[in-house]
């Protein structure tokens, strides 16, 4: 008999936190099989947010180092400073990365800093509740933009994968999503992309994952899924957004 | 036959793997598992052609699947 | 009087909101009442559970190591909150989903089928809050059952209005199974 | 007066807006979202200012703007968040511009958890951040934040304040202002040091606040505020039940810090506990007040861990009987 | 007798401080005498940062905040929303504005603050004695990169600019240098510009000024400008980098 | 062995390398930025990692990440920049993990001054950030820095560390390793609270450092660190000349304190002055140390002004002239 | 004819001015000013063309520039 | 021995350098040693300045209220730093860029034409730091010759080794200038 589909072998047999119909595990699976695919577990280091992926180390089985809110590009720098020959990736919420953890973000792209960036795009601090995050989408009834997000009071949705493609020292960057089968082979391919930018140290690397959060939308999660596809992705046009010469097509 | 195998104490019953299903092979339990969700159900196994897209969508990888005849 | 209620179940099951019915009415009748939530990450699944305290002196510690009422309407609440209720206090069960009555051998035990009532007799089964604590109120009157009348219109006030009505019959659903079954001489007695 | 239900974290945000809140800016972190959640559309609704900011770095300079333009303004966060306005916070005492802020405070140090807990009382009393300088700190009564309870709310009276002849809004029909927070000169700094320093002096001279409860002739003086200060009031109201002779002192402002009336009744006491939500903090300032006179015992839970009334009264009953004191039924 | 020039009235008759040669106190000129062209002196509020530009405050005669370094866009946002009617100018070096005031600027300008911006570019750290910034420039030696800086170690230079354009928030942004009397000219337009849009409420504007810093570049002031227009200004093109619609191209 | 006139900061910024630094991470702020300036030629000829970080936040962060895996890590700042650090160092407490941080402390609060300071003493000592932690506190003799004095290195000699079991670094080879700063459960992280306690208690127990100078049998203890312990030497030996008994205790960790000799020479001298450069600050631990037993006179100057020999020696007599404390010479 | 007004204890010697001017007008000055600068100095003012050159460059607003044949 | 000088002028006129090189030849002699500069902000002009201690006793403070000798190669140095030498210090002044004396009338003054002797002597303008300390030392002997010549070759050492000669020589000229006013007959006097 055939395996069409079995839980990798780095994704610890446990059951997620997660709210029902959340991609936080679907984007963590997808991680765990690119380390098992790439044969990197034994030299991975995780760098984990804060945000309801705080768990994430409970499930990937490499080794992890779990930091403050926003911070994990600048830990991921000083794990790689101390040890290049690890594979180091972080795992981040969009109020983590695009908020809070912007300085952050932006110049260890800019340094060119040979690290792996996984974000978790759902529009929404989900962990803490349901507030607006910078990546909410105009209209976007919060926690605290009650009357929905104003251009006026609030600005704009956050394309940060735009603004790290400006930087010179990004090599990889795109934006996916998972709603579907083939979405998600892309979107495996992508984060499959920006583990091996880092592995022939081109330098900085990024995938932007749109992920449901329905809980915090208030939305069954069918119904996440559809607002993702139509308002989502229509604010966050996904495919791959700068792939600098030199970084490898083989997938 | 192929095999679709739900860990029913992992599925929250999203419906993802429900909606996604080509052949319409799964539907809600009735039953609600430890946790208060109703998991999904591999209902029709006998028409699953064993493409994966359940598994592949499921959030919370609650879902394997086997292709093969032996069964 | 002082009275320390432990109310835990699954996530969606309106655990916090019936014991903020609770509270407020405790606090339309003139009690001192305390409402103390166990807030985690704000991930679903799990049980969620709340504290609530009626008493008609000030309220000093809000959680409760040895509530007087334990209310129930999950196995996992069951198995993690059971076991705490005081000697002779009082484990309401929601009878529909929790098996057993866990080791409490001096506890009395009130059984609701709440899912059941809620779903066949109020023909909403997310009203099985307000079915359980209708029976609650019915077989140990904390508060008066005007001030839960009252406290749910003012919880459910504005744009909720029309959720009013349909928890009504759910408090009064609860009501009745516990005078139906007093009628018909069921009495609760300590665990065996 | 009517009684409402509220959540602590409400409550404070509802009174920020009676009390003429002008302005607040945060961000997200539990267990205080709540404030930032109800001002968010209670705000605008009076035509105030509510704006998440994209750090609690950048919530305490915006804090900082509006202050210097005379507003009144507020910010909230929790532990790492408040870890992250100290040099914020430092700036707002070297240039003297007023804010509020709170501290809705969880389990540290690190990430820590969520639960309540008290162990910022240095940090928030002693000063975080760089420098030589105080905050007035209160310490509201109770179990905040998550929990509810029933709330009255006063009109608040205002005494006429004095004009903000310091504030900056365009210089329009006078002379220019500026706000500063840097004094190059050495003899500059030292001058502008030794003028908060009075100031400091003063709000010890002005700003003490504290509650007394109990037995007016105490074996033992409990001391604890906040969460722990409604437990040990159980503890007392128990105590006195088994004929315990208990008095609590709660510190309603931890800085300036009621020192004195803390030294006299510990004195009248002659032993004293103090009770923390920490493993030990504002009991330097006891021992500071009490000068070695009598002994101070300490009992301390941490972690969002709640001393119980049942434990305390157990930790008080042991110190009463390994120090000899008899109680009216005897031990 | 005409006047061809004289000190701006809002510029107070005092000395700078400044090194020979630096362009600060050419900087703070210029927005002095916009600040008197377009009469807004009585409803100006200024923002200073942390670095040479501290002095600012003692120039120009408006109301003045001075905060903690790399905060300013804070401040003016705090500042701004407390009193709409007012015109808010921050004054920021580069290591103020683009390093660990990164996650400020950005977000003021995706909110669309509608506030103006001058960042002095002298591609160092002016104050604290020659050390990099995120602007110094490849093989650009400083006291902390005494070998030039390296793509490897120390990243690229960064294009602050180019990143907010990114941004919906942000409605005018240029770059400019004062190497030379038309440049200058071009510069004061800019300043001017960046002003308007504040005043027509079109959005959040910033002016780059590429600036040097003879002392800690170690160059007589005319070989330091020199090096400004070969090197500073081959990496950071001068010139309109976005100009929203509805900016007003009065001038 | 060879003398070197060499500025502080570079002395520390060399000693760290002959100590084995691997990894410099730093925010350039005066007066401190000498040690980022030598570190970027020094390290890299040692083929070990300098790196200057976009602010001083990702400094700390970065310092958490190369400790995660088990390097020697140092990174420096001063006032506004170790104030923005407080998150961090609450960060690396929680999760165990070891560094070096160097304040180079300036005046403050706010933006303040350049010069030297000693008013971040509550921000290291008592913990700036949020929980209930420590951290070992060294205050090195004299005037740091931007000093010129000549310097001697010594080989250092390192007793065999034990390995390093919970570093991450892949897991190759082994179970995988977390480094976490959490514990969502409050039993949990009480536990985790209890066991940083202990290692507080250890630290108490073996890490406490001096120095005691001057006269044996003391009329008045001084009592200083750093710089000012310099000062209070010289006002020592003038004193002696004008026959002055006057001893001196210097802190040289200033966590753990050391109280017991401080209460033992204070007890023994009858009176106490505390010197700092800041408004009174280590005076609490003074005081607490000291219990009541004796009184403690303050003198402090502050904003970079430094005390003199001069006037301290003045203070110090008029202590002794106002409590009646006769010298050789008479007064 | 022509004016330039340094002001010589503002000036700090960069030499931009002098470097500008078209026609020459200006130099270095002999003597140092307080703080230790040469400044520069209106040697030729008689070929100055009032363009004001000088003026626009300088970094340190030390000169003024008026243009006019009254005096 | 305890000798406290303040060294103070503009900012290029290589003060810090002159305060190095003397205590770095203190050192070599053998006393203790400090060296501390006055440090602001990195803007250039305004003056700078640094306070050297020689000492045969370890140093205490490594300020200096009343230092025992004040060197001044500018107006400014002279207004600031002149009133506060000790009474019956040493004052000594670059004559070239200094007019008067200040009001210091218990003083000794040194006068030494800086920047003339510099510039004629030794050709080269920038030397003026090392002619004031030559005259300095041949006037007042705190250190020995041979020492600012070890500490020149020590500071200077790397890629600065060339400028080595050129210092001694504007040492020499210091001295120089010193011994043939000696000579003459020029007797430094306090200030009248
Ligand atoms: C310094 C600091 N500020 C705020 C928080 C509170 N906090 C925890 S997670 C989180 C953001 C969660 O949102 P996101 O990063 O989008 O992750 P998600 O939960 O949506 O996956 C915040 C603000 C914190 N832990 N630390
Ligand atoms: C939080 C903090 N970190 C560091 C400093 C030290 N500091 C003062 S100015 C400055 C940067 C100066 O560079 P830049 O912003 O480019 O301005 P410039 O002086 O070059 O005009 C720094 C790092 C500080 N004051 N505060
Ligand atoms: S709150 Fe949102 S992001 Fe968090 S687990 Fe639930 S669905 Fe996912
Ligand atoms: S494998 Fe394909 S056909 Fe079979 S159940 Fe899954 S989705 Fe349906
Ligand atoms: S996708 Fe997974 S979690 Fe969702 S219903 Fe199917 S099996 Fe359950
Ligand atoms: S150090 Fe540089 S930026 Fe600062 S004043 Fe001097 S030249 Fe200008
Ligand atoms: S105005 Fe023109 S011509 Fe006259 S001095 Fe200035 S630059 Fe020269
Ligand atoms: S440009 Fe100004 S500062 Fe420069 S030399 Fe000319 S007058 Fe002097
Ligand atoms: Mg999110
Ligand atoms: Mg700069």
């Amino acid at each position: 008999m055939k395996t069409v589909f079995e839980r990798p072998h780095s994704l610890f047999d446990l059951p997620y936190p997660y709210c029902p119909g959340c991609h936080h595990g679907l984007a963590q699976r997808l991680i765990a099989e690119v380390i098992d695919e790439l044969s990197i577990s034994d030299r991975t280091i995780g760098v984990g947010p804060v945000g309801c992926s705080v768990y994430i180390y409970e499930h990937i089985d490499v080794d992890f180092v779990m930091g403050a809110h926003g911070r994990s590009p600048a830990i991921a720098t000083g794990i790689k400073r101390s040890r290049p020959g690890t594979i180091v990736f972080s795992y981040q919420g969009d109020g983590d990365i695009a908020a809070i953890g912007t300085a952050e973000i932006i110049h260890a792209a800019n340094r060119g800093e040979n690290i792996s960036c996984f974000f978790i795009n759902n529009a929404i601090y989900g962990m803490t509740g349901g507030q607006m995050a910078p990546t909410s989408l105009l209209g976007q009834k919060t926690q605290t933009s009650p009357r929905g997000r104003k251009v006026q009071t609030e600005g704009y949705p956050f394309h940060l994968c735009e603004m790290l493609a400006v930087s010179e020292g990004s090599a990889y960057i795109a934006r996916v999503a998972l709603t579907n089968p083939r979405l998600i082979k892309k979107a495996k391919e992508a984060i499959r992309k920006a583990f091996l930018t880092q592995i022939e140290e081109q330098g900085f690397s990024l995938v932007e994952i749109l992920s449901p959060c329905p809980t915090n939308w208030r939305l069954p999660p069918l119904e996440a899924v559809k607002w993702l596809e139509e308002h989502l992705m229509a604010t966050y046009r996904i495919g791959e957004i700068k792939v600098k010469e030199g970084v490898t097509n083989a997938c | 036959m192929n095999r679709v195998i739900i860990n029913q104490e992992y599925c929250k019953g999203c419906g993802y793997c429900i909606q996604i299903c080509p052949q319409k092979v799964l539907s809600f339990s009735e039953e609600f598992n430890t946790h208060g969700y109703y998991p999904a159900n591999v209902g029709r196994r006998e028409v699953c052609i064993g493409c994966g897209f359940c598994a592949q969508v499921c959030p919370d990888v609650a879902i394997s699947v086997y292709r093969g005849d032996e069964l | 009087m002082h009275v320390e209620t432990v109310i835990a179940g699954f996530g969606g099951q309106g655990i916090l909101f019936l014991g903020r019915v609770l509270a407020t009415a405790g606090m339309i009748g003139g009690y001192h009442v305390s409402w103390y939530p166990s807030y985690g990450p704000e991930m679903r699944g799990g049980t969620a559970n709340c504290t609530v305290i009626l008493s008609d002196q000030e309220i000093g510690s809000t959680i409760s190591d040895h509530p007087d009422i334990v209310v129930v309407t999950n196995q996992p609440a069951l198995l993690r909150f059971g076991p705490l209720v005081k000697e002779e206090g009082l484990l309401v069960i929601n009878s529909s989903l929790v098996r057993g009555t866990g080791h409490c051998p001096t506890v009395e035990v009130l059984n609701v089928p709440g899912n059941e009532i809620a779903g066949a007799m109020v023909g909403d089964p997310r009203t099985l809050n307000m079915v359980i604590l209708g029976a609650l109120v019915a077989h140990r009157p904390l508060v008066w059952e005007e001030d839960m009348r009252l406290a749910l219109e003012e919880i459910l006030s504005g744009k909720k209005r029309e959720l009013i009505e349909i928890n009504f019959q759910a408090l009064d659903a609860g009501k009745k199974f516990i005078r139906e079954r007093r009628d018909a001489g069921v009495s609760e007695r300590p665990n065996e | 007066m009517k009684r409402i239900l509220m959540k602590g974290n409400e409550a404070i945000a509802e009174a920020a807006v009676r009390a003429g809140c002008d302005l607040y800016f945060g961000y997200p972190i539990t267990p205080q979202t709540e404030i930032s959640e109800y001002l968010s559309s209670r705000l605008p609704e009076e035509g105030k200012v509510f704006l998440q900011a994209e750090s609690e770095i950048a919530a305490i300079y915006m804090v900082y703007g509006a202050a210097a333009v005379g507003k009144r303004v507020l910010t909230s966060s929790s532990g790492p968040g408040i870890s992250l306005k100290q040099e914020g916070i430092s700036y707002l005492v070297s240039a003297e511009l007023p804010a509020v802020i709170v501290n809705m405070s969880r389990g540290g140090p690190g990430l820590g958890n969520i639960q309540p807990s008290q162990s910022d009382y240095f940090q928030a009393v002693k000063g975080g951040g760089h420098g030589d300088y105080k905050t007035i700190v209160l310490a509201p009564d109770g179990m905040l934040g998550q929990m509810m309870e029933p709330v009255v709310f006063t009109e608040p009276q205002f005494d006429p304040l004095p004009p903000k002849d310091w504030a900056v809004s365009g210089k329009e029909g006078r002379k220019r202002r500026f706000i500063i927070c840097f004094a190059l000169d050495p003899q500059e700094l030292e001058k502008v040091n030794q003028a908060l320093q009075e100031k400091f002096r003063a709000m010890e001279r002005n700003e003490i606040r504290y509650e007394i409860f109990g037995d007016e002739h105490p074996d033992l003086l409990l001391v604890g505020y906040g969460t722990v200060a409604r437990i040990l009031k159980s503890v007392v109201r128990e105590g006195a039940r088994k004929g315990l002779r208990l008095a609590l002192v709660r510190p309603i402002t931890l800085y300036p810090f009621p020192s004195a009336v803390m030294k006299e009744k510990a004195v009248q006491a002659g032993r004293v506990i103090d009770v923390e939500m920490n493993h030990g903090q504002m009991l330097e300032d006891v021992r500071l007040a009490v000068e070695g006179r009598v002994p101070v015992h300490f009992y301390g839970r941490s972690g969002g861990m709640i001393p119980t009334v049942e434990d305390t009264l157990q930790k008080v009953m042991d110190i009463l009987s390994r120090e000899g004191v008899k109680h009216e039924n005897g031990i």
